[in-house]
């Protein structure tokens, strides 16, 4: 069971993250993002992480990929605008993956990994707070302010200037 | 999960021993609140404002430079307090004070917000420090990441310059991608540490002791030494090291002047900062390591030089130099590994390269027109006669990066030369020979630009070249710019304060 | 009183203050009497140090004293005295340095004051490279010295200065570069942990350096000052520089700041590293043989321009100091001091008057000139005494180092000391054509123009006074050579006699 | 709820991590072909996306929860730098109306 669930999902992530890659359209691109996570979500599952599988559907689909989607509308790009590769670029991208996969190959043959997962119990929503708000709470404040700078940014970016500011 | 343990995990959160990156997070707080209540959006008080932040922040860490707490982890082994961490501390403030300062005479000249600005270059400090003192993969990459998304927007701060918005896009894609890398390298050195019990604690593959302690035991981890490899590739993107310097160029022309001297600076001193950290923890890896460097260094060094002697644009010559200059200090990481001295060394170089990189920023600012077009070699032509100030801060500050006794500059590559001897790293410092003559060729050009064409009348029919500039210099500028160029000269002759400071 | 350490420290800080002094802006009248003051305060000291020596200390030194700098971790101090090799050089730096400085103030160059500071921190560098014992601070003062080279290039410089600036500056960094290797490697190989000298010695003497250590070290240290003192096929910035340069820069450079490499050569390789210079000497001795005295030979014999010829004379004569470091000998180490000194009052006349012959023709080219003679007598005078000098004939300090030389040579090789001799005759021969083109024989149309308009006078007492301080220098030790030869042969007394003199092959 | 992979030795740690390998590589391919800068960043994200996958699966394995609490980072960083990463290409479109990479070619060479 959880070996078929595992085949269906991983080609569905793999499948979708490829024509992320490959085709023309961006919307449709975003499309495939989609599919991607929605894959992705599942893995999650079945490494007993369903809260973040949760949180990625709810990130990512929910506001990253609809964001995207957006800003495509917006920018009302041509679409089909695919590039026709140039021979060298292909032959340096088939050269990267052949290396990428013998590198692949090698990490997941050579790497001494533990066969069997740890028989710990599922962690809860409770054990992702408490870790987050003790250990973690330097880097939650942190990325707080990141989160603050980003929406600075996105401000600064975006709002026309007004003269005001030069006040002498 | 019990109080007890909570409050266990509270006491060690003591929030005191980061004073200063708390005062510079207020600060940056403050400004946004006081823009608000600001009658009449009289924003004078936000350079200001800032700039006394920064140095009460400065004044506290000098004050308690020593002490670090025992160098105990802190924040259950987030955070380790050390010496190194305390330079680094000085280092960013000292350099962030400048940046603002550049902020002062660029910013009113273009439109563009200011309390932004002044907001983000205080939280990215913060950061930069967090950095340094990280002793966690986690608090690492998040430091690491409020770092690199504050540049992404201080890049493309100029939002209605398209060269600006062009740079802001670039260093975003090859930021994003090298953040990538490095996760990747920090999720399979977790992977392959795994769970480690020490004295009936569980640690687990986040923290630097445990992946060092991991790594003693197993050297020849394959997945562990993949992903410190992946690591050191994601931060060779932050350092501008080959092959990963093709940002470098274009970012540094397109963002605007203060904001390319925080990134030829900080940014640059920070991915030190954290390979001589990392050096450390991947100790036990140096039969690969060591290798990887040392070619990571020759390749950047003959790269950033040679490019440079084709760039008449000042912004991507300095960028091309910084990529030599990070070559440079690479060598110093390489001989960290068998020679502690080195970090010194490495530090030292950094602080002589930040008050070079400033002094020249400083008269790039005046000489830049207002949208920051100016920047062309033919620009600093005459600058010396019409000048001197100016032209002398930028011999000073040229001849310290070109590493000319008796300047600042030629005491840091003395120092890593030695450190790098002792190391018996001689392959790397012929090409490092190799790579200061070549550098005498652009960095001669420049002075010849300012100095010496100056001379010769303009030709007949044609009107002299009047290079703009732009900013008169107010008393701050000229003192600060003078005490920048009095210090290079002085730790050329004297270099006492800093040596004492770092090589013990 | 001041001590005798603390009059060396003076006469170093002399021309450095003076510099800082003008430089902070100090009316141009005063800034003139000032720099008076501050070259000739040198030249008095350096006498008066001469008449003390020797007043050993320690270890053939004199006058030492230390200051710290704060580098005591890294074992860098201040160490500053004089040995019976350093002290002629000490000497010859004040004595071209005065001259030099004279005859700038002759020239009227614009922007004086700027060329009074570099002028007198260049002065201050020679003096600083010659008295340090610390070799940290004789590459420095070596520095501090040449940075103003360039600059005084760039800005006063004629023909092609640009270029000529950066050939330089390139070439001789990266001279620099290779010997700063070089002397690391010591640093760091010999475990004195110390950059001073004597220390460095007496590390050395505990624990030889493995021979092939010794080996590479030298290499290094003779390609970088090799490059510095123009070893064939490195040379080719000297000419081109020296064409370029204004005449006092070319005087101080080609005086005394080129002989910087051979000087590091004899006080630091030769007692460091004898194994690592016997493995390098039959290949010195045949470039600098082959390539320095005979090919530049015929190429300074082709030379139409008066101040590329002296350029390329000096070039062929460095190696002559080459082929008598190479025979590994004290004579022969002696000779090279000698004819360092020699050359550099030789040479620094030259340029100087060479320069007045362009105040008087308006050019350098050598087939355009002719029968100046008549009008200026008291500069032909000069000039045939100064090829005279660097012919090497007796009477002049010349004489003594290549005859000393040419002995050390004999027992190293007879072929090259044929060849080298055969160089004196192609160094008489480009010397005395050159006089007789200046000086004899019809004046050019080209020439007869010039004159016209400006009518030549004789050598006036500003050019005449720094004329005769070289002359006469030059005469005093041709005729009186004890006074280099007796310090250098106690001051090499201990070291060459440690190298086994090569037998011939 | 018991854990669902405790008898499946085949789709262990390997298989999750041969899955977040290639993703990896997809996207790092996309990132180096594509040229509309919007697909580019589709690239980046997968990238990222491919290592929480690395990370979920070793937390598991590694039986520490701290790899699924990086996850929580990773996800805000991510989603941070798309709202900015966005914004820089909104603004840089309406100065020059394109997303094509090689027609943002202002800055010299």
């Amino acid at each position: 069971m959880a070996d078929t669930l595992f085949l269906i999902l991983s080609v569905l992530t793999v499948a979708t993250a490829l024509l992320v890659v490959l085709n023309k359209n961006a919307v449709n691109a975003a499309m495939f993002l989609l599919l991607s996570l929605v894959g992705l979500a599942g893995l999650f599952v079945l490494l007993d992480a369903p809260l973040l599988a949760f949180v990625l559907i709810l990130v990512y689909a929910g506001a990253v990929v609809a964001l995207f989607l957006f800003i495509i509308m917006l920018l009302d790009t041509r679409p089909g605008s695919f590039p026709a590769f140039k021979p060298l670029t292909v032959t340096a991208a088939l050269l990267g993956a052949a290396l990428l996969s013998l590198g692949i190959w090698t990490l997941v043959h050579r790497a001494v990994l533990p066969l069997t997962p740890k028989s710990v119990p599922m962690p809860t929503m409770k054990h992702y707070a408490e870790m987050l708000f003790t250990t973690y709470l330097l880097p939650v404040q942190v990325v707080g302010f990141m989160l603050l700078i980003a929406m600075l940014g996105v401000i600064v970016l975006s709002k026309k200037y007004t003269e005001t500011e030069d006040a002498k | 999960m019990s109080t007890e343990l909570l409050k266990a995990v509270a006491a060690s959160n003591d929030w005191w021993a980061l004073g200063p990156e708390m005062t510079l997070a207020v600060g940056a707080l403050l400004l946004l609140v006081l823009e608000i209540f600001s009658p009449k959006k009289d924003l004078r008080f936000v350079p200001p404002l800032a700039v006394f932040t920064l140095g009460l922040t400065l004044i506290t860490v000098v004050a308690n430079f020593d002490k670090t707490w025992g160098g105990e982890a802190l924040f259950g082994g987030l955070i380790r307090l050390s010496a190194s961490g305390q330079i680094a501390r000085v280092f960013f403030l000292v350099s962030s004070l400048l940046v603002c300062f550049l902020g002062t005479i660029c910013l009113p000249r273009a439109r563009v917000p200011r309390v932004e600005f002044y907001h983000i270059v205080l939280v990215v400090t913060a950061a930069l420090m967090l950095l340094a003192q990280s002793n966690h993969f986690v608090m690492f990459f998040v430091a690491l990441e409020t770092v690199t998304i504050g540049f992404y927007i201080l890049v493309s701060y100029y939002r209605e310059r398209t060269l600006s918005l062009e740079a802001g896009l670039k260093y975003l894609v090859l930021g994003a991608l090298s953040s990538a890398i490095l996760l990747f390298g920090i999720v399979l050195i977790y992977g392959a540490v795994g769970r480690v019990v020490v004295d009936g604690v569980v640690h687990n593959g986040f923290e630097f002791g445990t992946v060092f302690n991991f790594l003693r035991a197993n050297p020849d981890n394959f997945l562990a030494t993949a992903g410190a490899l992946l690591v050191i590739g994601g931060l060779a993107f932050k350092i501008g090291a080959f092959p990963f310097q093709i940002w470098v160029p274009d970012v540094y022309q397109g963002a605007p002047t203060p904001v390319t001297a925080f990134l030829a600076v900080s940014s640059k001193a920070a991915g030190f900062a954290v390979l001589l950290l990392l050096v450390r923890v991947f100790a036990p890896l140096q039969a690969v390591l060591v290798p990887v460097l040392s070619l990571l260094a020759s390749a950047t060094i003959l790269f950033g030089n040679l490019s440079a002697l084709t760039q008449r644009n000042t912004k991507r010559l300095m960028g091309l130099s910084g990529v030599s200059h990070a070559g440079y200090l690479l060598i110093g990481v390489v001989a960290s590994f068998s020679q502690s001295a080195a970090a010194g060394a490495v530090w030292f170089y950094l602080f002589t390269y930040l008050l070079a990189s400033m002094a020249v920023f400083g008269v790039m600012a005046y000489v830049a027109g207002p949208d920051d077009s100016g920047e062309e070699l033919e620009h600093f032509e005459r600058l010396a006669k019409d000048r001197p100030f100016l032209g002398t801060v930028l011999a000073i500050g040229i001849g310290s990066l070109a590493g000319i006794p008796p300047l600042a500059g030629f005491m840091g590559k003395l120092l890593l030369f030695v450190a790098a001897f002792q190391a018996h790293l001689y392959g790397l410092l012929a090409v490092a020979v190799v790579g200061v003559v070549i550098s005498i060729f652009y960095y001669f050009g420049w002075i010849r630009a300012a100095f010496f064409e100056s001379w010769s009348p303009p030709a007949p029919g044609t009107a002299p070249v009047i290079h703009p500039v732009a900013a008169a210099a107010t008393w701050a500028g000229i003192a600060t710019l003078a005490v920048l160029a009095i210090a290079t000269v002085v730790l050329g002759f004297f270099p006492w304060p800093l040596t004492s400071w770092l090589l013990r | 009183m001041l001590s005798n350490a603390q009059l060396l420290q003076l006469a170093i800080a002399t021309p450095l203050v003076a510099a800082v002094i003008i430089a902070c802006g100090l009316p141009k009248r005063f800034a003139v009497k000032l720099a008076v003051v501050a070259f000739t305060a040198p030249v008095l000291l350096a006498l008066w140090l001469w008449a003390q020596f020797p007043a050993v200390d320690a270890h053939t030194y004199s006058f030492l004293s230390t200051t710290y700098t704060g580098l005591g971790g890294l074992g860098i101090t201040l160490k500053l005295g004089l040995n019976g090799i350093s002290l002629p050089m000490f000497l010859l730096a004040a004595i071209v340095g005065l001259a030099a400085g004279l005859y700038a103030l002759r020239s009227g160059a614009e922007r004086l004051k700027l060329y009074l500071v570099l002028l007198l921190i260049m002065h201050g560098g020679l003096l600083g490279v010659f008295a340090s014992v610390d070799i940290f601070f004789f590459y420095f003062f070596h520095e501090l010295a040449l940075i103003p080279t360039f600059v005084m290039i760039g800005i006063w410089g004629g023909r092609d200065r640009s270029y000529a600036a950066m050939k330089l500056t390139i070439y001789l960094t990266a001279g620099a570069m290779l010997s700063l290797l070089g002397l690391i490697a010591l640093y760091v190989k010999s475990g004195a942990n110390s950059f001073d000298l004597i220390e460095l010695k007496d590390a050395i003497a505990a624990h030889a350096l493995a021979g092939h250590t010794q080996t590479w070290i030298a290499g290094l240290l003779l390609l970088g000052f090799g490059t510095l003192v123009s070893l064939w096929p490195l040379h080719t910035w000297a000419p081109l520089g020296y064409g370029a340069a204004p005449s006092s820069a070319a005087m101080l450079h080609a005086g005394v700041l080129k002989k910087f490499g051979l000087y590091g050569l004899i006080q630091i390789a030769l007692p460091l590293l004898p194994l690592g210079l016997q493995h390098w000497a039959w290949k010195l001795a045949l470039l600098a043989g082959l390539g320095n005295v005979l090919v530049v030979g015929f190429v300074t014999m082709a030379q139409r321009d008066l101040k590329h010829m002296l350029g390329y004379s000096s070039v062929m004569h460095m190696g002559y100091c080459f082929l008598g470091l190479a025979a590994l000998s004290t004579v022969g180490t002696g000779g090279v001091v000698f004819l360092m000194v020699a050359h550099g009052l030789s040479v620094a006349l030259l340029f100087l008057l060479a320069t007045s012959i362009h105040h008087r023709t308006h050019t350098f080219d050598l087939t355009e000139m002719g029968g100046l003679a008549q009008k200026t007598p008291v500069l032909a005078a000069f000039f045939v005494a100064a090829t005279m000098a660097g012919i090497g004939l007796p009477g002049f300090a010349n004489f003594w180092g290549e005859l000393t030389i040419f002995v050390a040579l004999w027992k190293f090789s007879p072929g090259l000391t044929a060849v080298a001799i055969s160089g004196v005759v192609i160094s008489a021969i480009y010397g005395l054509r050159a006089a007789a083109r200046v000086f004899f024989g019809p004046p050019s149309e080209a020439l007869q123009r010039v004159h016209a308009q400006h009518p030549p006078a004789d050598l006036d007492w500003r050019e005449k006074l720094p004329a005769l301080l070289l002359l006469a220098a030059l005469l005093f030790f041709g005729f009186y050579p004890k006074a280099i030869s007796q310090p250098v042969d106690q001051a090499l007394a201990g070291p060459v006699a440690a190298v086994k003199i090569l037998p011939p092959r | 709820m018991m854990t669902l992979l405790a008898t499946a030795p085949f789709y262990g740690l390997p298989s999750y991590l041969f899955v977040s390998a290639l993703l990896f590589a997809i996207g790092f391919f996309g990132v180096l072909l594509r040229k509309n800068t919007l697909v580019i960043y589709m690239c980046l994200e997968l990238m990222l996306l491919a290592s929480t996958l690395a990370l979920v699966a070793f937390s598991k394995f590694n039986g520490t929860l701290d790899g699924n609490v990086f996850v929580f980072f990773v996800l805000t960083i991510a989603a941070a730098e798309v709202a900015v990463g966005l914004a820089i290409i909104v603004a840089l479109f309406r100065q020059r109306h394109t997303v094509q990479v090689e027609e943002l070619n202002q800055l010299k060479h």
